[in-house]
């Protein structure tokens, strides 16, 4: 497919213009106003959630012996997964210099950071007492105790406050340029004083451009590793576990893959009803959708692979409890979410083989859709499916989600919509510079 | 083509579960539309998924729970306040325990025990090792003993017509009760229990002097009345029996559960034990014929499963092949010649050494033909013997009928009612609510307010047995002294002190006891601190058995239909302790049922009317009908449906309201223990079951080892993993000067669950309530596992006790993020309860899953009786928090602090768990595995030695002991 | 285009951004201080007796012993019964006002509620006996009593001032004998009290153990 | 109206606008060719070879970022060593107080976290941000630096710097517009 990056009609001046219109001139639509106000009925769900479960306890979900991680724990990791995709796109393909990135990096950015804000809330709120989760960090306290720092929890916590932060700023610097320009675009005091603020006096001045990129092109080039070894510490938050099916060498990489692929997956899930309702087919064309659609692709038969490699694994072990667990997942009380996973997984996304369905945008969102639905259940199953049926029968049990596992799950979907809708009005959904950038590469590469 | 019967499609199916290979999930046999059931197991429909909002009565077990309870955390704490005395009384410095001997008779046993009190409260009940019922080990209802003193919902002043009175007012009413019967004793009626104490007999036998003409009767739900009926009928007097288990090798036990509900279980099971050890050449032999599942039969090295009826018949054929005279079975038992010939050959070849007991359930001429039997083996004198009861028998059964038929002639005028709950606890065709009406002065003595006080224009408020004066016998005849640990919370009084108001008997309570006993203070002093009263043991007896009673043996009828038994609650025994929680929550042997009780088929029935665990089970019988939970048993007689008597109760109190169904509804007077003709169809409705284990195959894993003593004979590692521990790669830290470990003896385990409510009541372990329990969030440190093994109507039984293994590479230290599972230098993996943050990781990395998570506020930090129970040297756990068995750390450090005050070392045995302190068989040993002197380094240099799941490493300090059976070579196959 | 901001704008940007940092950190540190102690250090606590140690120590030299008669032997030290202030203050000061509580207390037979000045959380399982036979002296954790006209309290008793002791008992520990004196000083506290630790056999591997004070 | 000819107290120099990259590159080049030093430009989006064309700089952000990550990991890799080996050790699952392996995961993440924020804070003070006020914000039709302007700012505090000669010399580079930057 050789449809341009850019449609050429698209000059420095009027690119500039069209995406700063969408958040400074264009009226708030019915429509998002619609969206806005489910997303913060979901969101005040969670908040009664929140309340309760402070109030009483973690009872309140479905949890018990054996199984006392469920729910929240796969909402997390599904979460921090979804996270991932944005900071692979703004870093991985700008090292590897792909121009299409420019036109997704923003939001999808955008995504990341709400998507790991969102995912932080679980591990919390997991706690037995989640009012002491401050004894994970090391500070010199009155007890002269510190966290034990062989736990993998304590590995993951670090790591989800390093990739928080620095996701976030990542996203503020990048921002940086485009807030001056809706600084110096912005008619009304208002609007001139909030971005003026937050473009903290941006000119761009040449030098500064030189150290901006001199940066950008570092933080790319740490947020690859940084993505890549959270996603290997959520894994090893269970395979440092000697549970069946937990305690596994592949689960980093086959981690690394399930976010990747979940993470794509949301970027479609945004990105086409963003490119419809706000009319951006000039900058996000058909060929990004193209690629994107060929990364899930790609990302989604790795995670097949890593399904076929760890059945394989359990039965070639020849370990009693490996092959029972294995035989558990296939036809055990959980089976039904074992083939879904493989229906949604595996079965759903060999239809992006074909370029016709690549081009359906329909037909995009819903595989996407699917992915996701089942990289969720990929994670319940992973978490659930070890516990109930361990080592010794006798304390063998089974997981029942209660009202409030499920609130917590819709409620975090809701909070991520909230704050996404949030960014689609306050925030340039496009990197202006970035494009402006890509336009004069376009034409240096057309002269 | 014609459909196999149910019945031949089970056979067809059982016949490739049978031999060596591990039986899975009933429900897999019995094959159920798995997957539908499954997805309703994954994610039933959010009807079930309450918001928790409204949790009445959760809500009422644990308390109010306080909002936000952690958050405490960040006010200041609150200014404590320090009280002293102003006339310290002369005692033992207050922070040390005190033991103060006393008895306790609790579900038809009499044990001595030790009281351990905290600045004179009592806080936990240990055996008392002086006394011969005892020997250092308590049942579960004994353990259980101290929170019902401390239960909030004891009645706690006298009420007359419903309002608050005094027990001034009713001394005045008993002053003129005597008065009135004074001259003529008639319409004076007296209903008590049973009779084991003397000084209550000898206040009877004052009361129909005082009286005369006043009528005493004594009714127990749960009566002996069968045994001293056909001890009646042997020897022509009701004599009691005592049975020298220890000195038997070959056991044959008719429906006798001598090691569960029997009484003296805590000797019999100490004596049976003793007689199976695997080192020593001597090696008992038990067969048990039973229709339903007991832990004897649990233990039996020969369990034959056979409807109660017939169990008679088994008698007899055996009688027959040893050629008793007169002796011969009108009907078939239905058991194999092969069986038969064997067991009899085995009882003769040890004449005088072996020893035939019938259980409460059957018939008096059973008993009878027991005793004949002993006698013919010669074992009377041996491994049995006889002595006259001193107090005399009063029959339950005909002290239940003279009294409603006196109530129904309207000829009683005033009936007392001691410690009792009749109106409850008898058979539905003695109508005893609606004959009771009739009597115009209704007093009752109790604990509790229950359904009996409610009906009663009188109810006084019983003292508990730990705050009163009095003395009880034994089993095997010994008397003990009763002394009070605490006066009474309430303005309570005993039933001697009630009988004293009639009786006008001035004397303290002590005087009386002691009076009873002609002891001197000396004499006195000297029993009560042993906990036993000397010589206060009848003679035994060897009278000859008249074999009258074979002319008139009534033959079964021969009935198709299913028989109906009645079981005391493994737990709550007739009802009484209804309102317990730690026994209301102590999972049931071989069910791990909690909670509830249920109606007990076969898998046959089962499978016949397509029932599964749960289902509502409408049962009639002649008239009489309820409707109850199944609970498919392996092992239970393919007519036989049992139920539990002790449930439905409806005024229990606040824990035990509404629980199961009530079975007296089904009982009559005339058939208390079976009875013949029960219709029984399928309801749609089901029940909700709270069990502590839902899986009880092993699942070719071999958790338990057991191995036939043959086998272990010629190679005795059988049971043996590795010879040592696989290597690892992490350096051997160095240990402490002491290394505690502990070892359970699965051979010695009969899975009665002392352990667990000792634990308990020991560590300050809260009680969770049916509906957390059914969620599978019990807390209990040690936990009894079950596993069957083999083909489901005669499935061998495992017992196994699992605590935390305290492993030296513990995977839950690792995996803690906060350390607050760490090791100490003696070996112990700790749980830091202040510490512990709550991420439950440590749990899912349990190979063993023993650890307990706080997932609500589960400990009551309201009720001020429950806070004063409280074991003060353990920190009570708050919501959010991780535990587990810690060993009893708090008996660890104080040994420690005494022993390194002294400068010495602690010795063996100094330090005992609670668990392996109730232990009836001593099955689990604790001690200083470093060193080869100790009990537990013997333990654990036993062939029989093996440590769970030892494949995955982990170092466990707590190891079993291989499980050994003794089946008669003949009979290798046929367990 | 015109100057959004004012040039000194900035720079009160950059100090309202400097003030939020130090009001988050003095927050946390003030948090900190309410959350762990009952009372401060050197708080005198108010008694419904001011009992003087100062007086019964100091002057009297009333041996500690005497009135906290169970430090040896249990976990509790013991807090007198009335009978004990009675065995000198019926004949002395009986009419001095402050003493009319204690007279009241002793005739009336209702107890004295004293404030307590030590107070460790529950899970904490301190015992005195153990301590003693140790020799660690009353001084090192309660100061000097004998100088105290009211009673207070010297140390901050966190887990981290136990921990110092604890870990090195040789800086604090002194023959048995001396236990109970005030103001005692070894001559080389250092080279005495490993000596201490041989001769009372204090296992020091498991001193920092949890179990030791957390059960 | 003034004219630009004539010099004034808080002159500031002169803003002259290009209409594209190549112009600016080209002026650039042209007026340090005459030695002009204080040369700002002003692009809406990077253009290569502009910063070095106006002349050297120093650029410290790779060192800076080099060393937060060191400072990161090994403030880690020590404080982990330090707290389970010095200052309280406790047997954990039988496992050695110096458990390296363990420590490696949490300094790779705090390497990167310091890295970044070294980087990020350095760049802010590199680059003298934030500044909200600045004197090209007077100049009409500066906001086009960030759509479609590029700019060129001839500074008054350069050396060779006169108000005519400098109007010329850029005059002479046809920009589209030259504008006084100050008053």
């Amino acid at each position: 497919m050789n449809t341009p990056l850019l449609a050429p009609r698209e000059t420095f001046a009027t690119l500039t213009d069209r995406v700063s219109d969408i958040t400074l001139e264009r009226p708030t639509g019915r429509l998002w106003l619609l969206a806005f106000a489910l997303s913060f009925v979901l969101t005040a769900w969670l908040g009664a959630g929140i309340v309760w479960l402070l109030a009483k306890g973690v009872g309140i979900w479905g949890l018990d012996m054996p199984v006392a991680w469920a729910f929240a724990i796969a909402d997390y990791v599904w979460w921090i997964a979804i996270g991932m995709a944005g900071t692979f796109i703004s870093g991985g393909l700008y090292l590897a210099r792909q121009g299409w990135r420019n036109a997704l990096n923003r939001y999808a950015e955008a995504m990341t950071v709400f998507a790991v804000s969102v995912s932080g809330i679980f591990p919390i709120l997991h706690l037995g007492r989640p009012w002491f989760f401050y004894w994970l960090a090391p500070y010199p306290d009155r007890m002269g105790l510190w966290p034990q720092w062989r736990s993998s929890l304590f590995w993951d916590f670090s790591a989800i406050v390093a990739y928080l932060i620095v996701s976030v700023l990542y996203f503020y610097v990048g921002l940086i340029p485009d807030l001056a320009t809706l600084r110096d675009r912005a008619r009304t005091r208002g609007k001139q004083v909030f971005y003026g603020l937050l473009a903290i006096g941006w000119r761009g001045e040449a030098r500064h451009w030189q150290r901006f990129e001199t940066l950008n092109l570092l933080l790319a080039a740490m947020a690859v590793p940084l993505v890549f070894s959270v996603h290997s510490m959520v894994a090893l938050d269970f395979s440092e576990g000697l549970l069946p099916g937990w305690h596994s060498t592949i689960f980093p990489p086959f981690f690394v893959a399930g976010a990747l692929f979940s993470g794509f997956g949301m970027v479609l899930v945004l990105g086409i009803p963003l490119r419809h309702f706000f009319g951006l087919g000039d900058f996000i064309t058909e060929r990004h959708l193209d690629n994107l659609a060929k990364l899930m692709l790609a990302a989604g038969l790795f995670v097949d692979y890593s399904y076929a490699s760890e059945m394989f694994n359990a039965f070639y072990s020849g370990d009693r409890y490996e092959i029972a667990h294995a035989m558990q997942q296939l036809t055990g009380a959980y089976a039904w979410v074992y083939w879904t996973i493989i229906g949604c997984n595996a079965v759903s996304i060999q239809a992006l083989w074909f370029p016709r369905v690549r081009r359906s945008h329909a037909a995009l969102f819903a595989i996407a859709l699917l992915v996701l639905i089942g990289m969720w259940f990929e994670r319940f199953l992973l978490i659930v499916s070890s516990l109930y049926h361990d080592f010794l029968p006798s304390s063998w049990g089974m997981f029942y989600p209660t009202f409030w596992d499920i609130a917590f799950l819709a409620g975090s979907i809701g909070l991520f919509f909230l704050l996404f809708l949030l960014f689609v009005r306050l925030l340039p959904l496009l990197p202006m510079f970035e494009l402006r950038k890509l336009r004069a590469r376009l034409e240096r590469e057309g002269a | 083509m014609t459909r196999p019967t149910a019945r031949d499609a089970l056979r067809t199916r059982l016949g490739d579960s049978r031999g060596p290979r591990y039986w899975r999930a009933l429900e897999e046999i019995i094959e159920q539309p798995a997957w539908r059931s499954r997805l309703h197991e994954a994610f039933p429909q959010l009807a079930r998924l309450e918001p928790a909002l409204d949790r009445r009565d959760f809500l009422k077990l644990i308390g109010a729970s306080l909002a936000l309870a952690g958050l405490g955390a960040c006010s200041r704490p609150p200014q404590e306040q320090i009280v002293p005395w102003v006339r310290r009384p002369d005692q033992l410095p207050p922070a040390l325990p005190r033991f103060y001997a006393s008895t306790l008779a609790c579900a038809g046993d009499v044990a001595g025990v030790l009281v351990e009190t905290h600045q004179g409260r009592p806080t936990k009940i240990e055996g008392n090792p002086a006394h011969p019922m005892s020997l250092g080990a308590t049942t579960p209802a004994m353990q259980a003993a101290v929170l019902e003193l401390w239960d909030p919902d004891r009645s706690q002043g006298p009420v007359h017509d419903g309002v608050a009175a005094s027990w001034d007012a009713f001394r005045a009413e008993a002053g003129r009760l005597a008065a009135r019967f004074a001259r003529d004793g008639h319409g004076l009626h007296v209903l008590g229990g049973r009779l084991d104490s003397p000084t209550l007999a000898a206040q009877r036998d004052a009361w129909l002097a005082r009286f005369p003409g006043a009528q005493w009767h004594a009714y127990e739900a749960i009566d002996d009345d069968n045994a001293l009926a056909g001890a009646r009928l042997a020897f022509g007097t009701p004599l009691r029996t005592r049975h020298r288990v220890d000195r038997a090798r070959v056991i044959l036990a008719l429906e006798a559960d001598f090691l569960g509900s029997q009484p003296g279980s805590l000797r019999h099971a100490r004596d049976f034990i003793a007689g199976r050890d695997p080192a020593s050449e001597e090696f008992n032999r038990l067969y048990v014929v039973e229709a339903s599942p007991t832990l004897t039969g649990a233990r039996a090295d020969h369990r034959w499963a056979l409807d109660s009826a017939h169990i008679g018949m088994v008698a007899l054929e055996l009688g027959d092949l040893l050629g008793l005279p007169g002796v011969h079975a009108p009907q078939a038992s239905g058991m194999s010649a092969r069986r038969l010939r064997a067991l009899a050959r085995d009882l003769a070849d040890q004449r005088g050494t072996s020893l035939v007991l019938a259980g409460r359930t059957q018939p008096p001429w059973v008993h009878a033909l027991a005793h004949l039997l002993n006698e013919a083996l010669g074992n009377v004198g041996h491994t049995v013997d006889y002595y006259e009861p001193a107090e005399p028998w009063v029959s339950s059964a005909d002290g239940l009928r003279e009294l409603t038929r006196a109530m129904a002639a309207g000829t009683v005028d005033t009936l007392l009612l001691l410690d009792g709950n009749p109106l409850y606890a008898t058979p539905v065709d003695a109508q005893f609510a609606r004959l009771l009406a009739r009597v115009p002065h209704r007093i009752h003595l109790g604990l509790y307010r229950d359904e009996t006080a409610l009906a009663c224009q009188w109810h006084l408020p019983r003292s508990h047995a730990l705050e009163g004066w009095s003395d009880l016998r034994a089993a095997d005849g010994t008397a003990s002294p009763v002394q009070p640990v605490i006066a009474p919370l309430y303005d309570s009084r005993s039933t001697h002190e009630l009988l004293a108001m009639f009786l006008g008997d001035t004397q303290s309570p002590r005087e009386r006891v002691q009076a009873t006993w002609h002891a001197d203070d000396d004499a006195w002093r000297a029993s009560l601190q042993s906990g036993v009263i000397p010589h206060s043991a009848p003679p035994a007896q060897h009278p000859r058995v008249d074999d009258a009673f074979l002319g008139h043996i009534p033959t079964p009828a021969d009935q198709p239909g299913l028989e109906l038994l009645f079981a005391p609650d493994p737990t709550v025994w007739d009802g009484r302790y209804a309102n317990n929680g730690w026994l209301q929550e102590l999972p049931k042997p071989l069910t791990a049922l909690t909670w509830s009780n249920v109606a007990l088929v076969s898998p046959e029935l089962a499978l016949a009317h397509d029932l599964k665990n749960g289902d509502a089970l409408e049962m009639r019988i002649d008239g009489r009908h309820t409707q109850a939970p199944v609970w498919v048993m392996p092992g239970q007689a393919a007519r036989s449906v049992t139920v539990w008597l002790g449930y439905g109760r409806r005024h229990a109190g606040r824990v035990g309201g509404q629980l199961g169904f009530d079975a007296y509804a089904l009982r009559t007077a005339a058939a208390p223990w079976r009875v013949d003709g029960l219709r029984v169809n399928r309801t749609d409705a089901h029940y909700a079951l709270a069990t502590t284990q839902r899986h009880h195959a092993m699942e070719g894993r071999a958790p338990v080892r057991a191995t036939t003593l043959d086998a272990f004979r010629t190679d005795p590692a059988i049971a043996q993993g590795h010879a040592q521990d696989p290597p690892s790669l992490y350096p051997d830290r160095l240990h402490g000067d002491y290394a505690w470990g502990m070892s359970v003896d699965l051979n010695a385990c009969i899975g009665c669950g002392a352990c667990t409510i000792a634990c308990q009541a020991e560590n300050n372990i809260p009680v969770v309530g049916a509906a957390e329990v059914e969620r599978g969030r019990e807390m209990h440190w040690i936990r009894v596992d079950r596993y069957y093994e083999g083909d489901v109507r005669a499935p061998r039984i495992h017992h196994q006790p699992v605590p935390c293994m305290h492993c030296e590479h513990a995977p839950c230290e690792v995996v803690c993020p906060v350390g607050a599972t760490v090791h100490d230098a003696e070996g112990l993996n700790v749980q830091v309860y202040n510490r512990c943050v709550g991420t439950r990781f440590c749990s899912n990395n349990c190979p063993y899953k023993v650890r307990r998570f706080n997932f609500l506020q589960y400990s009551d930090l309201h009720t001020e009786t429950l806070k004063a129970q409280r074991n003060p040297d353990v920190t009570v756990r708050n919501r959010g928090v991780m535990e587990k068995c810690t060993y009893c750390i708090q008996r660890i450090e104080t040994a420690h602090i005494a022993a390194d005050k002294a400068g010495r070392r602690i010795a063996d045995g100094e330090v005992l768990t609670a668990c392996q302190a109730v232990c009836p068989t001593q099955a689990i040993v604790f001690g200083d595995q470093q060193d080869p002197a100790t009990a537990v380094s013997r333990q654990k240099a036993s062939p029989r030695h093996y440590t769970l799941l030892e494949e995955l490493n982990t170092r466990p300090r707590t190891t079993y002991l291989a499980s050994i059976r003794n089946p008669h070579p003949a009979l290798e196959d046929d367990a | 285009m015109t100057q959004i901001f004012h040039p000194r704008f900035g720079l009160v940007v950059k100090l309202t951004l400097l003030a939020l940092l130090a009001l988050a950190s003095a927050a946390v540190l003030a948090w900190r201080g309410l959350t762990n102690e009952a009372h401060r250090v050197g708080e005198a606590v108010e008694q419904p007796v001011p009992f003087s140690h100062k007086h019964h120590v100091g002057d009297d030299g009333i041996d500690c012993r005497y009135c906290h008669d169970t430090v040896e032997t249990s976990s509790f030290a013991g807090i007198p019964p009335i009978s004990t202030c009675m065995t000198c203050h019926s004949q002395l000061y009986t009419d001095q006002a402050v003493l009319q509580p204690v007279v009241e207390s002793w005739q009336r037979g209702v107890a004295l509620h004293w404030n307590r000045v030590h107070q460790l959380p529950d899970f904490v399982y301190f015992n005195h006996s153990i301590h003693v036979a140790k020799g660690v002296g009353c001084e090192s954790c309660h100061g000097r009593v004998d100088r105290m006209p009211l009673t207070l309290r010297t140390q901050s008793l966190s887990m981290e001032w136990c921990l110092d002791c604890h870990r090195a008992p040789q800086k604090y520990l002194r023959p048995r004998t001396q236990v109970f004196t005030m103001g005692w000083k070894a001559k080389d506290q250092e080279k005495l009290g490993l000596a201490l630790v041989e001769r009372y056999h204090i296992d020091t591997r498991r001193l920092t153990d949890c179990s030791v004070c957390h059960r | 109206m003034n004219t630009p000819y004539e010099s004034r107290p808080h002159e500031r120099g002169w803003l002259a606008r290009f209409d594209d990259a190549g112009a600016l590159l080209l002026a650039v080049r042209e007026l340090r060719g005459r030695g002009y030093t204080q040369l700002e430009a002003y692009t809406p989006y990077p253009v290569e070879g502009l910063a070095q064309a106006l002349g050297p700089m120093r650029n410290r952000i790779p060192l800076l970022v080099l060393l937060g990550g060191l400072a990161g990991g090994f403030g880690t890799l020590l404080l982990q060593w330090y707290a389970s080996v010095i200052d309280y050790p406790i047997n954990v699952g039988g496992r050695p107080d110096a458990s390296w392996p363990a420590f490696i995961p949490a300094a790779l993440e705090m390497t990167i976290l310091f890295a970044a924020l070294f980087g990020i804070v350095g760049m802010f003070f590199a680059n003298g941000l934030p500044r909200l006020n600045h004197p090209l914000f007077d100049v009409p039709g500066f906001e086009a630096a960030s759509r479609d302007g590029f700019f060129l700012w001839l500074r008054a505090d350069d050396p060779c710097f006169d108000a005519a000669l400098a109007h010329d010399d850029l005059a002479r580079l046809a920009p589209l517009a030259i504008d006084r930057v100050g008053s």
